[in-house]
């Protein structure tokens, strides 16, 4: 059964339990299960985007405009709930799709339009956040208060629990298994790796490589709606800057996850174990009492010992060799 | 009561308290030093301050903190809010948890909060950077072309201010002419470059107000490469005393404001480890701070608010200072 | 001139085109914009760009990515100002920020190279760490007061242009010549191109991944320099974000984030773009709370036009090509 | 008349890749005015072999002699020094550059002279390349005519061509050899892999096998004969199954509803096309390199757009029909280009094969139906994997090209266009293949065959039609089909019938 399991994923959850077993010795009270639990609600909506960013990066592309679906998202579920006095539910719906169409104009202007990705969706990270800051700005309420007044069914969307779980835990297994399934068990799925690997090959093969881009794009909006709305319940208030220090957090999940930047390779396990690595990794550091801004440095060194010591590439024992060693390497 | 704040039960040594001191982000030279004034009180009281903010200064990275902290067992926490609403309900839950909260720098709502160690409201600090750039001119009274530049439309205090401020001048100088309102993003290339088109597109205007610590010290640095002195354009704000020395000093700007941030500071975790011993806040009380003498318990009616238990209240911080030529050397944050 | 020269030419020219156009539009709104003096002073507030551009462009030629380019801007901008601040000299600035971009590329190169991490992850790894060290080193504060004489440098003209602008475009044309003529300089596309093609001719395809990871450091740093005498303070958070306009600008001036296609020139061309929008949208008086919305509404337009005039131009000479050979038949 | 002098020497070269051992102590030497043979069936080892002379691979023991220097540490760099030259089976180019500044970089010599040489090169050739020309738009063939070039321009002492012809028609490769011949008689020394046994009596001094990661013979070429060769090649105790059993056919099409119907199109590389394709029939397409045969597949599979006329399939019209449509009509396609057209490098072998086939299964993908399609043709096609999921990359060329057919098989298609189907394969997979022809013919299959191996596609076309500078007004008819007859048809010259009588 082991033997099953992708070696890359198996070290992810080893050092998510040594993480558990460190911290804990560092600090007793980060073996709260509930602690643990309830942690998952400040890191779901990386957590979520990262899934179907996941996808995104597989067909060899990059979205970096998530983190501003994120406010545009919220924004737009609070006016129309708020100002405009639609239904709650109604505006959630309504701005979840405003996320879709977001991640649609990436999509297609990246699948047909043949621009680099990065820049799409960088010129959407601006263009998006822009617009939410517009919104607001003509709507008459203050750019800056954000917009607040939610009716507690929607802040229990976040801070509800079912038998003790907290809903965000839900949400992730949840999103988890939407995002798994769609890439692991079905033929869209493989188009999306197939796609990534070769898109000449995937065309010739009769795949719409283009429809299949510009699809996960739109997943990956679509997941960044979902993760506003969530983060707007769990705040309590809707604002326009909400996920703007997502950008690279998203980003990290998904290489440390086992993603192939370049495409082609990789999973959501891998980024649903990341995700409560980095999400544990923040707490555990700033439970032991390290202040958040050096936090940075565990990541930056986990990443690389991770990436270079555990063998997201085979070939490790032999690259220790060749630095004890210092033997010629190929074109060295 | 703190048996909560501990969790296990043991009433806890007065330096065992833990203060948590959270800025708005890290990096900035504002919060910096409101953090030097808070370790020097822990440090001569004797209790912990941890200082925990992100470097960038996020309502879901400040949930995140205000959740840790409580987490992690400290028994207070003394925040500078980026969002007057989005902390609520981590708020709450730290209340709950039975963790003392104190504001500082930025409110919240006074419901999820003991005390407020106010700067000013904004009422008082709107008025202040319109008078900064009034009592330079000639005659204010008559026409005169003024510009705002600071971080961005979403930060609330800053925006706050200069909500009234708008209003203020609309009362005060009528013929005052908003010409523009530009955003550096915190970001000092930017502001720089900003602050610089702002001098060269509107060429006749007469007073460009910072409310920002970014973008202050880049204005004036803008002017100072084109070679404005404070007679050519009046440039005024909220920075820190350091970061504006050099410009009053060659003349680029005249004067400029604050509030004694490390006072602050220090206030802040003192009120919250004071808290956290188990006094009880009254309002109306006063609390005997150690170097800085009794301070007074305001009432929530004074910023303008309808909360009005009896443990939550308002500290108002006696002044607020100009820096100009004549005082500048005094200060050092 | 060969006909592909032409078109690797046309690319940085479109890119000029955009520049010229955008200048042309908000001149058209706002005359002082088209003035000499603000020109000048585009060309002044794009310096950082330019040079973190041109070093970036090195490594994406190459096929790698670096993200760290902010982190070391960051921390060169904090050493250089304590240094220039306690009165150092400027020089000794100089080498400090040559060392530390040198130290920190390396670095880089080691994790690519020889732990065979891949670029992305291996620089944004290094972005945090360097972020903390900054921190660190700074003890969170700024770096403020520096000396007039510092900040004088980046306000010399030379010729009726800036000093320090003048230096750094004559720089980019000397590394423009040097990547398009000199033999070795075609190493770093090649390498991008195609690397096991440049592996197989005998380039030593290790070595210069290496050299363009320093190269990107030291530019960051000096860049850094640049950030110290032109804005005065240094903030711990000095630099952040910047990546992402860097690696925008090099996209902007026809570099290609897979390798092997690009130019210093469009690259630097690019970042003046990009930082020109910020004060065009000052100079367009239009509310500053759209700035967002026009400055990534323009970007996506820039680069979708751009694409498309590309992808039209390939296809006809693809057509072009294909029937050329076709029998010419009398009908 | 003195001793020829040594160039390289070869001894006891192992080698493995993780746990799979390709050579096993080989030994080799070369000499002055050599021209050795490296035969052996896919995966044999012989570039790998080749690597590692130029120090692209390190042996992992073994001697290698250059000119009587023993030499550690090879590396590419230092193999060039000392005078060797890899022309690789896989182009190498430089895809944004020219094709002349492919052919400058990293070469001591200076622009000007490596353009004239090289114009002068090409016109001896009589191949047509523009030095200007970006070299991501060459075709597979000009690439490898580019590759070639480059290894003739460098004046190398020892030129290593690693299948230098498998794209190259016979009129491109007669050239080559002509060239070789030149260099051959000025000393210098040669390695020459191919798979086309009859190149190998045509230029060499010497002919190796190369088998089981050893070299089971070795000799003077005079000394083998093509069976002998054959014989070398096969697998021990397997030595009837590759005997040559194509037959082909000529049924009266007379009345008969053609699969494919071509009429009259045109498109950007050719210009009115017709043909037919009939039910249980091998048709091939030959003509020069750049004649525009691919371009004709591509437009009729829907990879291009076609201007004008139609296309039929089994009487229905797929001419504007996408890739995905034509596919699902019946149609399948087996491109040219199989490193960029081909496979999914980094995928396993079983998601290669199956990439197509799953279409038709719903919505989830079912893996052990996945798993017992692919071990079928692996099994059918004798595809060499140790495992399922290897990824296909890591296979030898003729391999993947068997895993790339497999996939086409795998959709039951009406009509097969085959564009350079044995292109690097080895003489028994080349045998496979054709026997798969054979079962498809009789399974009542068509198959179009675009070949640039004339005997290949005189042998097993039922009719052949010639491509000619965009134009295809030649068809030879079973009786017609002869060397010289497609020779004459691909060059424009043929005059014996037209398709008037079809
Ligand atoms: N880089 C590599 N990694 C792993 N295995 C490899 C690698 N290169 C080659 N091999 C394996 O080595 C064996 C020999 O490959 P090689 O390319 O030398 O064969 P070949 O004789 O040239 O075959 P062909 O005629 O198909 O070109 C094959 O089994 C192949 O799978
Ligand atoms: N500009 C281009 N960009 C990309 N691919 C191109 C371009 N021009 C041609 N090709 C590809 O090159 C191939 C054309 O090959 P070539 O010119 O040799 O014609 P051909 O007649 O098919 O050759 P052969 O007769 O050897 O098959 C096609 O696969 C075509 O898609
Ligand atoms: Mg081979
Ligand atoms: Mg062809």
């Amino acid at each position: 059964m082991l033997t099953k399991i992708p070696k890359w994923n198996l070290a992810l959850f080893v050092i998510i339990i040594a993480e558990i077993i460190v911290f804990g010795m560092m600090n007793p009270r980060f073996w709260n299960v509930t602690i643990l639990l309830n942690s998952f609600n400040d890191f779901i909506a990386i957590a979520i985007i990262g899934f179907f960013v996941t996808l995104v990066v597989i067909t060899g592309g990059i979205d970096i405009s998530g983190g501003s679906i994120i406010g545009l998202t919220s924004v737009v579920t609070g006016l129309l709930s708020q100002v405009a006095g639609l239904n709650i539910w109604v505006s959630i719906i309504c701005a979840i799709f405003i996320a879709g169409l977001c991640g649609l104009l990436n999509g297609v202007l990246i699948a047909y339009g043949k621009v680099q990705a990065m820049v799409i969706t960088l010129g959407g990270m601006l263009l998006y956040s822009g617009i939410a800051i517009v919104l607001v700005g003509m709507s008459g309420v203050s750019t800056y208060e954000g917009i607040s007044g939610f009716s507690e069914g929607f802040s229990q969307i976040a801070n509800g629990e079912v038998m003790g779980i907290p809903h965000a835990v839900l949400l992730f297994i949840i999103m988890f298994i939407i995002a798994y399934i769609l890439l692991h068990r079905t033929r869209y799925g493989r188009y999306i790796y197939l796609t990534g690997i070769n898109q000449n090959t995937a065309e010739y093969s009769g795949i719409h490589t283009k429809k299949i881009i510009a699809s996960t794009y739109v997943l990956s909006g679509l997941g960044a709606g979902i993760a506003g709305v969530v983060l707007t319940s769990y705040l309590g208030s809707a604002r326009s800057d909400y996920g703007a220090e997502y950008l690279m957090p998203i980003l990290t999940v998904v290489v440390l996850g086992g993603t192939l930047i370049t495409g082609g390779k990789g999973g959501v396990v891998g980024t649903a174990l990341a995700s409560i690595i980095l999400g544990f990794m923040q707490i555990g550091l700033q439970m032991a009492g390290v202040s958040t801004q050096y936090i940075g440095l565990a990541t930056g060194v986990l990443l690389i010992v991770s990436v270079a010591f555990l063998g997201i590439n085979r070939d490790f024992r032999l690259n220790m060799k060749r630095i004890v060693t210092q033997k010629q390497n190929i074109g060295g | 009561s703190n048996e909560g704040a501990s969790g296990d039960g043991k009433k806890k040594d007065d330096k065992d308290i833990q203060v948590v001191f959270i800025p708005k982000m890290t990096g900035n030279a504002f919060f910096e030093s409101g953090n030097d004034g808070a370790q020097e009180m822990g440090k001569e009281v004797g209790f912990k301050v941890k200082y925990d903010g992100a470097p960038e200064g996020t309502v879901a990275n400040q949930v995140q903190i205000i959740n840790s902290a409580v987490n992690s067992g400290a028994d207070a926490i003394a925040i500078s809010s980026v969002s007057s609403d989005g902390l609520n309900q981590a708020l709450k839950k730290a209340k709950d948890a039975g963790v003392k909260v104190v504001t500082w720098d930025s409110d919240v709502d006074p419901k999820y909060r003991s005390v407020y160690i106010n700067q000013g409201t904004p009422e008082i600090l709107g008025k202040m950077l319109v008078d900064m750039a009034a009592e330079q001119m000639d005659n204010p009274n008559e026409a005169k072309k003024i510009g705002w530049f600071y971080s961005s439309p979403t930060v609330p205090d800053q925006n706050a201010w200069v909500n009234y401020a708008n209003k203020y001048i609309k009362e005060k100088y009528p013929k005052w002419e908003l010409v523009t309102t530009q955003f550096g993003d915190a970001n000092e290339q930017k502001s720089l470059q900003v602050g610089g088109s702002i001098l060269d597109s509107y060429p006749d205007i007469d007073a460009i107000i910072c409310p920002d610590s970014t973008a202050l010290p880049a204005m004036a640095q803008a002017a100072e490469n084109k070679g404005l002195k404070a007679d050519d354009v009046i440039i005024t704000g909220f920075a820190s005393p350091n970061s504006m020395r050099q410009f009053i000093e060659n003349g680029t700007i005249t004067n400029h404001g604050l509030w004694d941030v490390k006072d602050q500071g220090a206030l802040a975790v003192y009120v919250a480890y004071w808290l956290a011993k188990g006094n009880e806040l009254k309002v109306g009380g006063s609390i005997d701070v150690p170097d800085m003498g009794s301070v007074k318990v305001e009432p929530n009616t004074i910023q303008g608010y309808d909360y009005t238990a009896d443990d939550s209240g308002i500290i108002v911080l006696p002044e607020r200072i100009v820096f100009t030529k004549e005082n500048t050397k005094d200060y050092n944050f | 001139m060969s006909r592909s020269a032409n078109l690797i030419k046309q690319r940085e020219f479109r890119t000029l085109l955009f520049l010229i156009l955008l200048f042309v539009v908000v001149g058209f709104i706002n005359s002082d914009y088209l003035s000499w003096q603000n020109i000048d002073k585009s060309l002044k507030s794009s310096l950082l760009f330019i040079v973190l551009a041109v070093g970036m462009t090195f490594v994406l030629l190459t096929g790698n990515l670096d993200i760290s380019v902010g982190g070391t801007l960051g921390i060169s901008a904090a050493v250089c100002g304590t240094i220039l601040r306690d009165g150092g000299n400027i020089f000794l600035a100089v080498i400090a920020a040559i060392l530390i971009g040198a130290c920190i590329g390396l670095i880089n190169g080691f994790g690519v190279i020889k732990l065979k991490i891949s670029s992305f992850i291996m620089t944004l790894a290094i972005l945090s760490i360097t972020r903390v060290v900054q921190v660190i080193y700074t003890d969170g504060k700024w770096v403020e007061n520096i000396p007039a004489h510092v900040k004088e440098l980046s306000n010399l003209d030379i010729f009726g242009i800036n000093l320090l602008s003048f230096i750094v475009i004559v720089g980019v044309i000397f590394v423009q010549l040097y990547l398009s003529k000199s033999s070795k300089g075609r190493y770093y596309t090649a390498i991008g191109d195609n690397a096991d093609g440049a592996i197989s001719l005998g380039i030593p395809v290790n070595r210069y991944i290496a050299y363009s990871f320093v190269i990107s450091g030291v530019c960051a740093s000096l860049a850094g320099l640049i950030f110290v005498s032109q804005i005065g303070f240094v903030s711990t958070n000095a630099g952040a974000g910047i990546e992402l306009t860097v690696i925008a600008s090099c996209v902007l001036g026809g570099v290609s984030l897979i390798g092997g296609i690009g130019t210093v020139v469009g690259a630097a061309l690019g970042a003046i773009i990009l930082t020109s929008i910020n004060s065009a949208l000052v100079y367009m008086k239009v509310p500053a709370f759209w700035n967002d919305t026009i400055s990534g509404s323009l970007l996506i337009m820039i680069v979708v036009i751009d694409a498309l005039l590309a992808f039209n131009a390939s296809k006809k000479a693809k057509k072009v090509r294909l029937n050329a050979r076709v029998l010419q038949k009398e009908a | 008349m003195r001793e020829p002098k040594n160039l390289v020497k070869l001894e006891n070269i192992r080698k493995s890749f993780n746990r799979n051992t390709v050579l096993e102590g080989v030994s080799l030497e070369l000499y002055e005015s050599e021209v050795i043979s490296i035969i052996g069936g896919n995966g044999a080892g012989k570039s790998t072999l080749m690597k590692i002379l130029t120090g692209i691979y390190k042996a992992d023991d073994g001697v290698i002699e250059i000119n009587g220097e023993k030499t550690d540490h090879l590396n590419p760099f230092a193999a060039h020094e000392r005078g060797i030259y890899l022309v690789p089976q896989e182009p190498l180019l430089f895809p944004n550059m020219t094709v002349e500044q492919n052919l400058t970089i990293g070469f001591w010599k200076g622009k000007h002279e490596v353009r004239e040489e090289a114009e002068k090169l090409i016109k001896e050739l009589g191949w047509n390349l523009d030095l200007k020309r970006l070299a991501a738009t060459l075709s597979i063939a000009e690439q490898q005519q580019l590759e070639i070039i480059k290894g003739l321009l460098r004046k190398s002492k020892v030129l290593i061509l690693d299948e230098p012809t498998s794209t190259l028609t016979f009129s491109e490769t007669k050239s080559l050899f002509k060239v070789i011949e030149q260099l051959k008689n000025s000393g210098v020394g040669v390695f020459y892999i191919t798979h086309r046994l009859d190149e190998v009596f045509q230029i060499s001094t010497h002919a190796v096998i190369l088998r089981d990661g050893k070299v089971t013979l070795k000799g003077r070429i005079e000394e083998f004969t093509k069976e002998l060769l054959i014989q070398g090649l096969l697998p021990v105790g397997n030595e009837t199954s590759y005997e040559d059993h194509f037959e082909k056919r000529r049924t009266s099409r007379e009345g008969e509803e053609p699969i494919l119907k071509v009429d009259n199109i045109v498109g950007d590389g050719f210009r009115n096309i017709s043909f037919e394709v009939y039910k249980g029939e091998v048709v091939g397409l030959a003509g020069l390199v750049g004649a525009g045969r691919t371009e004709i597949a591509e437009a009729i599979y829907g990879i291009n757009p076609i201007e004008k006329g139609k296309v039929y399939l089994d009487g229905r019209d797929i001419t504007k029909l996408s890739i995905n449509e034509t596919v699902d009509s019946g149609l399948a396609y087996i491109p040219e280009d199989r490193f960029l057209n081909g496979i999914f490098s980094i995928s396993s072998v079983r998601n290669n094969i199956t990439s197509q086939m799953i279409k038709r299964h719903g919505i989830f993908t079912k893996k052990k139906l996945e798993e017992q399609v692919a071990h079928q043709y692996i099994e059918r096609l004798r595809i060499k994997v140790s495992s399922q999921e290897d990824e296909i990359k890591s296979l030898s060329g003729g391999n993947q090209q068997k895993a790339v057919i497999a996939r086409a098989l795998s959709m039951n298609p009406k009509l097969i266009i085959m564009d350079e189907p044995t292109r690097g394969i080895d003489a028994a997979a080349r045998a496979d293949i054709y026997s798969i022809i054979t079962e498809l013919k009789n399974q009542g299959f068509s198959v179009l065959l675009i070949s640039s191996d004339l005997e290949e596609i005189e042998r097993i076309s039922d009719r052949i039609y010639a491509v000619y500078q965009g134009t295809c007004d030649v068809c030879l008819y079973l009786d017609e089909i002869n060397a010289v007859n497609v020779m004459k048809a691909a060059f424009g010259t043929f005059e014996g019938s037209d398709k008037a009588h079809v």
